[in-house]
């Protein structure tokens, strides 16, 4: 039972309209580039999307917004992406804004098995309608906490800059960010790499997603890891 | 009246040997480049870095790189790097000493509202209401009025909040302030600016007792 | 009547390719020496490993080496290390395809006893009620019936549990047996078992129907 | 301010008769050594500890157990201690056990600013006694979880592979164990270490605890690091 897949579109074969798909990255820093590209060129509408952002207006996650393929957005920031506030402000695109803490501890609630998970985030904020707030004692002091509810995905769509065989993953620098967390929630978890080596060739103490979460892996074809905001000083 | 690098110049003097800090996007950005010499200061950034950089070298950029800003960014000998839930697992823990950052306006009471506009401007909050709600120290760093010269310092916030109770203090281009019970206390005026400018520019209580001293930057 | 590495080599026929399976201390070790060959099946040991190999050769055993019950064990390729709470993480998320572990009673109701002799012995629950609370497919392996003579497969557990309604299938010396609805229901004899000598060995409800097969075991 | 102390006394300085501490390490593997046989020789007592095991009759916090050092214990198995079980069954010892799983991630609790999780371990056992239970529908199945809190514990001390002057841990195979998650969850964390390096010698990719945790660092003096059970084959 191999984890190898020839390519993304073997990869994505079974993402249908209406799925629940996290995607890893930050910006557009550690996006699951290939993934998407396959995502827009299958044309599977009504996606559920949670991640963090929502691309900009002609890469990233925007490129399924283009077409019209996302039904909701889950995410913590979305201001790179006039496309986005269009259909946000018009209403033909749900939108769930979420702290980006509780975003990523949603993630992590559903890959450790944890139904919930109570964060002080969003107290006494729009965010709090609706949920359970309790006091707590915690370290002396007592505090307001929300309890927010584990994600419940189909697929985690990650990147990760080196992977073997057996699913182990390693990321590169801050393309981590979102990758490990929704790596270990998905029901299917599908990853793209840079370089996919064969099993032995990752230091076991150096695996940031253990294979056991990734059941699709394969090398992309091509990344391009586009630079949102470069940023340079003189030599 | 301080421009914005006046106003990060002041925060820097708060930011003691030691601390590990978490610094927003704007004017906040702008304190790593006034840290005093010899205070080691460890600068977090909340997409997964203990340990961040300056802006890299022309050509050395690298998109794997970025920090919250989703700026290209380095690491400094000593850096870490963690996934988000970590990075607010720390954020909650209170593991990180300081956090400064702007907001559209602060209340009397230590409210802060920095993330929307109802029907104008919805970007998110990212990890702001993560670090307000959790932070055990946080410094706003803003304009003491917006563009429409209203004051951003009110009795009670009328956007939506990010966060209550939460901020102790606010640094703007003309003053010093404390979040108290009894309101906003005038602690340091800006070079060139009198407590009556401060107080006109004040819409919440202002609180100015005795000779407020005029702030160091320098 | 089997021994102990009988009942680990029936249980070994349970393992199927690609699965990630958690063998506890006793003869649930044993049956990794028994994997059908050309079966890829990677075992987790809770205190952080993924892909754990074989003991070491004798002189290349490592103190920082070693598995859920402290023996010195290997890695195999691709193999991976994590920490106790990412081991239980994956354990609550049902990542792990089987568990199978050892057993001092087991209930008709799939309820399982294992940790603790009131009065008596008490080492503590280790991972065993994690394990039990979380995994999709749980078999446990032990004797039919305990060193006094006295049957390990009750109506109802009289030592202090480990789990409720957990256990789906066991594996003893004499049989292969399902926990359903009705009771315990015998699946399979081992060579030279007699239905009747399950029956006398069973306290709970036996459902033994039609012609029961023999164990397939080599 | 730095993070170095010159050894484990100035490690431990401040840990005093009452404290509840965590202690890193599975078995004897990667247990902080060092500290404990400080902490024998300091003659500390009534102390709360929170280890997974008990060490053996002489050597890890057997030894402590010796000394009658102990007041508390919480741990997930103790089966390898005679002097444990004897304290434990004449009542001169208190015993809480918890399940491994939930020793862990109370840890983690902690460490992530959590002060409560939910967990399926224990439900409908002697260790439900007492507390909430509560119903979640996760990953679409009905299941009855208990909700643990987060440990308070003073310290945490832990044993690394590697460390910098800046607090950064690496772990060395297996004794990983509980280290990093109870690294993240004391409120002084101290951290002994096999080899002491200066920022930069550690890859930045392969940190297992960040520095911004550990608030004391040391290398050890001397690392007996004893197998608990050595199984070998023959070549």
């Amino acid at each position: 039972m191999s984890k190898i897949v020839k390519n993304v579109e073997e990869a994505i074969r079974d993402v249908n309209d209406g799925a629940t798909i996290m995607f890893g990255g930050f910006g557009l820093c550690g996006i699951p580039e290939n993934s998407i590209a396959a995502l827009v060129r299958k044309g599977v509408k009504g996606l559920t999307c949670i991640s963090n952002n929502a691309g900009v207006d002609n890469f990233g996650l925007g490129l399924l917004l283009q077409k019209h393929q996302i039904k909701k957005m889950i995410a913590s920031y979305v201001g790179e992406n006039a496309e986005f506030e269009r259909q946000m402000l018009s209403g033909e695109m749900e939108v769930e804004l979420v702290p980006q803490g509780t975003l990523a501890t949603r993630c992590m609630a559903a890959g450790y098995g944890m139904p919930a998970i109570f964060t002080p985030a969003g107290v006494g904020t729009e965010v709090a309608q609706g949920k359970e707030v309790r006091k707590f004692t915690f370290n002396g002091v007592e505090k307001e906490y929300l309890m927010e509810y584990a994600f419940d995905a189909d697929f985690a769509i990650v990147k990760a800059w080196k992977g073997d065989t057996e699913g182990n993953l390693i990321y590169r620098a801050t393309a981590r960010n979102f990758n490990p967390v929704m790596a270990m929630a998905g029901k299917i978890t599908i990853a793209e790499v840079e370089h996919l080596v064969q099993p032995g060739e990752l230091d076991p103490d150096h695996i940031h997603t253990p294979g056991i979460y990734v059941h699709r892996i394969f090398q992309g074809e091509k990344f391009e890891k586009r630079i949102e905001q470069r940023t340079v000083r003189k030599k | 009246m301080l421009d914005k690098n006046g106003i990060a110049k002041r925060i820097a003097r708060e930011v003691k040997d030691g601390m590990y800090v978490n610094l927003g996007i704007g004017i906040p950005t702008l304190v790593a480049n006034y840290i005093p010499e010899g205070i080691h200061v460890t600068l977090q950034s909340e997409n997964g870095i203990l340990g961040m950089g300056p802006f890299p070298f022309e050509g050395e950029e690298d998109a794997d790189f970025i920090n919250a800003g989703k700026q290209t960014v380095t690491l400094l000998p000593g850096s870490s790097i963690f996934d988000s839930a970590t990075s607010f697992g720390m954020i909650r823990a209170q593991k990180v000493d300081l956090t400064i950052l702007g907001a559209m306006e602060v209340s009397e009471q230590g409210d802060i509202a920095s993330w929307k506009i109802p029907g104008k401007m919805v970007k998110g909050m990212g990890g702001a209401m993560d670090l307000v709600a959790s932070a055990k120290n946080i410094i706003v760093a803003m304009q003491h009025v917006n563009k429409a010269g209203e004051s951003k310092l009110l009795s009670k916030c009328t956007l939506p909040l990010t966060g209550v109770k939460c901020i102790k203090r606010i640094v703007t281009e003309m003053a010093v302030l404390d979040v108290t019970p009894q309101g906003f206390k005038l602690l340091e005026l800006a070079p060139g600016v009198s407590v009556e400018q401060v107080k006109n520019a004040t819409a919440g209580r202002l609180i100015a007792e005795g000779n407020i001293p005029e702030m160091k930057i320098d």
